[in-house]
């Protein structure tokens, strides 16, 4: 009985301390013509060891092509301490720290943790974290209504180069609670923002506006002036960011005069695998005046009984356990293990190591970038300054190529062609830190086959 | 033992620097770039793994104590969960990737996707929700687009049993719904009259967990659910406490419409200090349409992803990419590892450690809340006697069990019993560690026999003793604030 | 500076307190004559991400063959849970528990150890381990000599069914202590070694006897009459095990009339990876009355100040740094990190795990055979009761059939014709628990192909 | 924290049984198989997770503390050093497979075998010793097969320092050698003109470790390698304090003819409470046909193992295979991320650490052995006034820096130094982490000042107090007797 401790004797023993004749007795409350006998659609029982060839058959059939990929998900290096530390028992096998005394490792972590990220972003407080990026960009939607007490509209601005899915997941997420979200189209020379976009907008009663920055093309936005504009006509200012960016460019907490409301973004690049897309974290970071209105788990530092400090949940009073239907969210996990290795992560590089990845994120994409546009039939759509993703325009089908690159062992990037009609065969690669002079020589290869 | 921030550990100057490429300056435009650097710590590689192997020291955990933490599930994750989740293809693979190369990852998705819809008996499941509350979101956004899609648009009610989860009801609200709130009966069963007067023409659907918070299984559930249906309405189950009818009973043949399901309880993922969970929804014939993007199709021997394409009438995406793969996979392998016959031990075992459980505190003297009933996986204790009569209430026990080495069950929860303790244990522990924790129940009422205020002051033993959350809450201190040396 | 924590203003401070004008001072009492400058030949760092990609297309040439050798190392399946707690930094970065209070962990995991191998072995004592089964009988003969007092002759008659490394390690490490090796042949039918093939030495004064049971092929001995021929002519018992057969044949402890005096071999089989072939650990248990004469750490059980039961590294006055050149042996290490994981893996499987996987191995090594000597130019060598290894004879050379089937993904087994040239083309295989019937399948193919 | 005995946790009829096949039964002769099955535990698989997580606790590691052990080197051991170890093609590869089906392994091999011989000086390089002792075997077998091979069959005398470890003199016995000592100076160095005296046609050769295990260097050595050579003698260098000079001087160019290496202390592979070590040998050219076997060699671009028939007058086969392969894989992942800069590092800051700490102590009124000496990577200090004065000696110093959260430094060795503490800080300590240390030495004595009996009762706060060591040697306890229930 795999998992299953009992022993004949304690069964028994069990049975009769109970006073019950059978364990199938205990389910007697349950009317009997639900029951069910047998589960004939699942397969019997694999011992670990034919588990281990079935996943690593599973596995191999995927195998580990060269990617290019970014698009919201980004291959970084992630030193063998971090996994190593996360998958141990104490933090692996708990649980929220309902228990604060019983749970100070994951704690002070988590303390640790909103410091680093309200430093990171230029912000006051941070949450211990949401699902995702992109549940994270909806909950500051959610949020922004909340605490924008003179705006009554519930109407976010979203620049159409926010990524597409962040925009659909706030849509999906905030959308029963009667928010609108309406686009703002980017200048199709640039594949940025202008500020003047939002002219049109001037004097109405706008919630919030989003900005996303590098934006979904890989491109820097001109963030001082839309959070400028946002703040004057009475929006607040919702921040998506690449976390790892921040180790190089100015944090929102300084974008414009006044700097954004609030920041939102997926943690990922900070120690978290690709791993098909999750779990990630998403991370939260706001201003003080508006910590009560911010979703999520919060830990605060307090004291004991003797006065010794000592960290615990706080602001619960926001929460589903408590305020029920009247909760800021109903969420009510973190991503506990990801936050764990995203802080570990953070501990390891510092903030010269983060500077230095960044650093080389953009200079391995550029050199991609010069690479593939070497190739005939690619062209590199906007010329403008980017962080580590770029969009290039191919003579051919997109979906044919990527298929192409795939049979020869490499993922050639994201399909823009369904989000963004517009933009023809377009392309969006990315090179991180961890793609080589000879990996991106081996993309370029390919690629010329393939367009050949 | 105590460990100082990692902040405190921090020198200017120092960094891991084996994990960094060196020498490389991006282009940034001047206005743009960042002036000042982000305070992190500046530590090196032995100075981390010291510091986190340290703190992770300082937490309970599966792995090193029991952990009846009710409504949690909190069983054995198997490693091999883990190690097979972690293999390096899997890690290394890019969610956006073609289909065609991940056809190893999405056949598991595809499987597990068939599994979870056997044992819950639905007839389509999306494994995009991130957490139980996302499952929870999808399942009441389902419900509503349904009647939506029906143009049958007054139906704006979710009924709630007053002894639900407060994701129940606070689901409902971001759903545009509102509650109502149905009282619940001495015997644990739900107000069956109440329930006939609340439902109506604007009744959106119920939601429901089955066996309840209150640890006992709803008996009139096939009436509950022909009233709901009659009246219009859909119902909602919440898999919190799946584990307890694994095998035995199924939501879809209890009449539900919609299901989430806690892969980090019933599945055995992990609980992660908090996280990630991961919240699959279910849903029967007449939900399908609406389910969540992307789930996995098979055509022939080819998997690939269905989305707003394939199923126009989705409530959406919910996630960024498809929700917590890593934890899917590893809800996959514990699944292939139970098996058949596995499934249903889930829910005889916890029964069965439940129900002795409640079977020896009753006998030691100990009030169960239902003391008639069956215990599902888990059952509820109140000390509330032993708050009027010795001054120790259901917190005291709890903090003077952390002393014993047993983390402590639910307290307070569910809130209509007062002075609760709610308690699983969960099929993977033995009877000797079951013993063992009700000897230390048992101990603890004849030391506030003895002694009241040795069992308040507890714990003595723990990195920190009892915490002043009220100050944590007014004097918030959310951040460390000095800079590192 | 990798791993190197001193930051500018700490390396000023310490040379100040010093006294040091710079770091290399510290050196100037090495004369300068010697000193170097630097280390031409050793390449420049990699960071860890690029000594993971140059560590993972060296391990990528390797592959993951299909495995058909024992030959004294098996592939078992090892729980996850095992390494997942071996690697533990409190494990993995522990060293000898020199303060037993700072190292229960260690101590009490030892003793649980040693009360394991005692049992599953049959003897009372167990030391804490060895480098591997080769030493651990080297080491074996030389406790031998100590503890047969009334033997003076040093010699050891070891049947040529041993392991022949063994021997060779045995020889190297005991002969310049004046120990003599003796083999004794095998009988040429049947693959075992005959009782009677020792009654040329009755009378003589030998000193120990060696027996590998289930020998180099696989195949059991007579191991109750070899034991009391050995008693019966004054000569101390030395089994050499794999500790894996233990879990269905009758333990050393009980063989003859009397039980053997000494049990070693190699530990590998529980839970401790191929990995080219070591770290594997050696184990060693004996009657208590030759506890004295054990080589290597032992644990015992004892109380502290206050009563409390602890563990501690006992009867060091046997050991190198107590007695010097007057040791047992030189050795001051153990292999405490394989038996950590030994120790795991044997409280994972229990006894009627290891009947059940013991019992696997034999049976897929019949149906090995049984597959391969359908194969046309292929026979089994001897047909009498094996474990889990089988001598096949071929009409081909073997190395050419091995390296035939290694280009097709199969490690055929290993080459007895240099050791063995009596037995022609012969090639010694296993099949462990791990191998399915579509791996016996396709080696049969494979192999078929190859002799074609 | 306690933790009962596995065995107590044992229940007849249990075990983890995902971990095993089910069904088969052996085919094995009656008179040949077992009767009683041997008493191992009976636990579940959480049961064994929990367990041998809990006792992983009670230790203290390099991961978990300050670890100063003299002559152990307990540096940081870098995680990427096991994950790479650890990468399935190295775990599961055959020892035995095809050359051909190993190239990736043996290259990696083969570049370590470079590299030490750069790092050491040598011609040669043999990895197989499986542990510092048995290198040392290899290396003293190595110059006993030299002598004989020339037919100078009297050389059987190895003349070792009083200072020396007990392995060195241990080792010669195992080589059939005797042991002449030679005594110390004052200074550290060792008598040159006893050595002058010992040397002769007899000697085989000397066995020395430079810096010595009195933590300083010996600064004569080349005339010593001089006397010894002129005698006919070889020098043996024992690695264990290599770490304080690497990139520094060469044992080869100090007139070394063989060496050891210990893998684990100077490149940093685990040391696994108490193994597996790992003990290469490097020989110059004219020790170069007795290597241990197998060795690594390079034809063109393919890599093989050589073994007796290359190498006829090898001294043998020290390990069932080619030693601890998968130590040897971290030491080349360590040796590759420090790379030519680093491992002169290594020396540079384990001997600013060692050198800081001995100026701080002396300058707290501890007493060095070697005041006028410089510090190697380790330096000795003795308590012998502590012990007159206060009746507190190095035990009892050692045993309550447990309770300020370090382990203690090595005790009583070298012997020849009375109540002496021998402290090896490693370069990868950081100066908050030593000056933490050196203030708890100091609270330590100001304790012993005002409270003698407080510091030799320590320790109080570990799992278990101080505990009787005679008791363990006079009433064996090896292994646990009680069946389980």
């Amino acid at each position: 009985m795999p998992f299953i401790p009992h022993t004949d004797t304690d069964v028994k023993e069990m049975l009769a301390a109970i006073g019950a004749p059978a364990i199938d007795s205990l389910f007697d409350e349950i009317p009997a013509s639900l029951r069910i006998q047998s589960l004939a659609g699942i397969p019997e029982a694999l011992t670990e060891m034919e588990v281990n060839r079935l996943m690593q058959s599973r596995a191999q059939r995927d195998g580990r092509p060269l990617n290019f990929i970014g698009a919201g998900a980004y291959e970084h290096h992630i030193p063998a301490a971090v996994w190593a530390i996360v998958t141990r028992g104490e933090f692996y096998s708990a649980y929220t720290p309902y228990q604060a005394e019983a749970s100070q490792g994951t704690l002070q972590l988590l303390y640790e943790y909103q410091t680093m990220m309200a430093s990171l972003t230029g912000m006051q407080v941070s949450n211990a974290s949401l699902y995702d990026g992109a549940s994270a960009l909806a909950e500051a939607c959610l949020m922004a209504v909340r605490a924008n007490r003179k705006s009554k509209s519930a109407r976010i601005l979203v620049p159409t180069t926010v990524n597409p899915t962040y925009l659909e997941v706030s849509r999906a997420i905030a959308e029963g609670q009667q928010l609108t979200f309406e686009t703002v189209a980017y200048t199709p020379g640039t594949g940025t923002t202008a500020a003047s976009a939002f002219n049109a907008y001037s004097g109405q009663d706008i919630t919030a506006v989003v900005i996303q920055h590098p934006n979904f093309f890989g491109l820097l936005e001109d963030v001082d002036a839309i959070t400028d504009w946002a703040h004057a006509n009475g929006a607040l200012v919702i921040a998506v960011v690449n976390p790892m960016s921040l180790a190089i460019l100015k944090p929102p907490g300084e974008w414009g005069a006044k700097g954004v409301d609030v920041v939102v973004g997926d943690g990922q690049p900070f120690g978290v695998p690709l791993s098909s897309g999750g779990p990630n974290f998403g991370f939260m970071t706001t201003r003080m005046e508006h910590v009560r209105q911010m979703p999520g788990r919060i830990i605060g530092r307090t004291v004991d009984l003797d006065g010794k400090p000592g960290f615990t949940l706080t602001l619960q009073a926001r929460e589903q356990h408590i305020r029920r239907s009247k909760a800021t969210s109903n969420i009510c996990t973190n991503q506990g293990l990801l936050v764990t290795a995203g802080t570990i992560y953070m501990s390891l590089l510092g903030a010269s190591g983060l500077e230095q990845v960044a650093s080389t994120c953009q200079r391995r994409t550029s050199e991609l970038v010069a690479a593939l546009t070497k190739v005939k039939g690619v062209k590199l759509a906007f010329a403008g300054p980017r962080f580590h993703e770029a969009v290039l325009q191919l003579d051919r089908k997109v979906s044919d190529v990527i298929e192409a690159l795939a049979s020869r062992g490499i993922i050639g990037g994201f399909d823009l062609s369904r989000r963004y009609p517009e933009l023809g065969n377009a392309l969006l690669v990315c090179a991180t830190e961890t793609r080589t002079d000879e990996d991106i020589a081996a993309y370029a290869k390919a690629l010329a086959e393939v367009l050949k | 033992m105590r460990e100082p921030l990692i902040f405190q550990h921090s020198r200017s100057g120092r960094s891991a620097v084996a994990q960094y490429p060196h020498g490389e300056k991006a282009d940034v435009p001047a206005a743009l770039r960042r002036k000042q650097p982000p305070n992190l710590p500046e530590v090196s590689e032995l100075q981390a793994v010291r510091h986190f192997t340290r703190l992770s020291q300082l937490n309970f955990s599966i792995d090193t104590h029991f952990y009846p933490l009710g409504s949690c599930t909190m069983k054995y994750n198997p490693r091999a969960c883990n190690q097979n989740a972690m293999l390096p293809e899997f890690l290394s693979r890019h969610p956006l990737g073609p289909d065609s190369a991940g056809q190893g990852f999405l056949s598991c998705m595809y499987e597990l996707q068939e599994m979870l819809k056997e044992v819950t008996g639905m007839k389509g499941v999306s494994l995009t929700p991130m957490a139980g509350a996302q499952g929870e979101f999808a399942g009441v956004a389902m419900i509503r687009a349904y009647h939506k899609a029906r143009g049958d648009l007054q139906r704006t009610e979710i009924i709630c049993p007053d002894a639900a989860h407060g994701t129940n009801p606070a689901t409902a609200t971001m759903c545009g719904c509102s509650v109502i709130e149905i009282p619940s009966l001495p015997s644990g069963d739900i107000d069956f009259e109440a329930l006939k007067k609340a439902v109506g023409p604007k009744t959106a659907g119920i939601m429901l967990t089955n066996p309840s918070t209150l640890g006992v299984f709803e008996r009139r559930i096939e009436e509950v659910a022909r009233v709901v249906h009659e009246a219009g309405g859909l119902l909602y189950y919440d898999g919190a406490n799946l584990n307890a009818i694994l095998g035995k009973v199924r939501p879809g043949d209890m009449g539900f419409d919609v299901i989430h399901m806690n892969l980090h309880k019933t599945f055995s993922t992990p609980h992660g200090g908090g996280g990630p969970g991961s919240g699959a929804v279910g849903v029967n014939q007449r939900l399908l349409p609406f389910m969540p993007v992307p789930v996995v199709g098979k055509e022939g021997d080819r998997y690939r992803w269905l989305d707003e394409r394939d199923l126009p009438q989705t409530i959406g995406r919910l996630s960024a990419f498809m929700g917590n793969a890593g934890v899917l996979l590893r809800a996959y392998v514990y699944m292939r590892m139970l098996g058949r016959a596995g499934m249903q031990r889930v829910a005889e075992f916890s029964a069965l450690n439940a129900n002795y459980m409640l079977a020896r505190l009753k006998q030691a003297g100990f009030d169960a809340a239902y003391p008639d009933r069956r215990a599902s996986h888990e059952f509820i204790i109140t000390m509330k006697r032993q708050a009027k009569e010795l001054g120790v209430n259901a917190m005291d026990f709890a903090k003077r069990l952390l002393d014993y080495g047993f983390h402590a069950p639910t307290t307070y929860f569910p809130l209509l019993v007062p002075e609760c303790l709610l308690i699983e244990p969960t099929e993977t522990e033995s009877k000797q560690e079951i013993d063992a924790f009700i000897d230390a129940l048992i101990a603890i009422e004849k030391e506030a026999l003895e002694d009241a205020a040795k069992v308040k002051g507890a714990p003595y033993t723990l990195p920190v003793r009892r915490l002043d959350d009220v100050r944590a809450a007014k004097q918030l201190d959310l951040t460390y604030q000095e800079r590192s040396g």
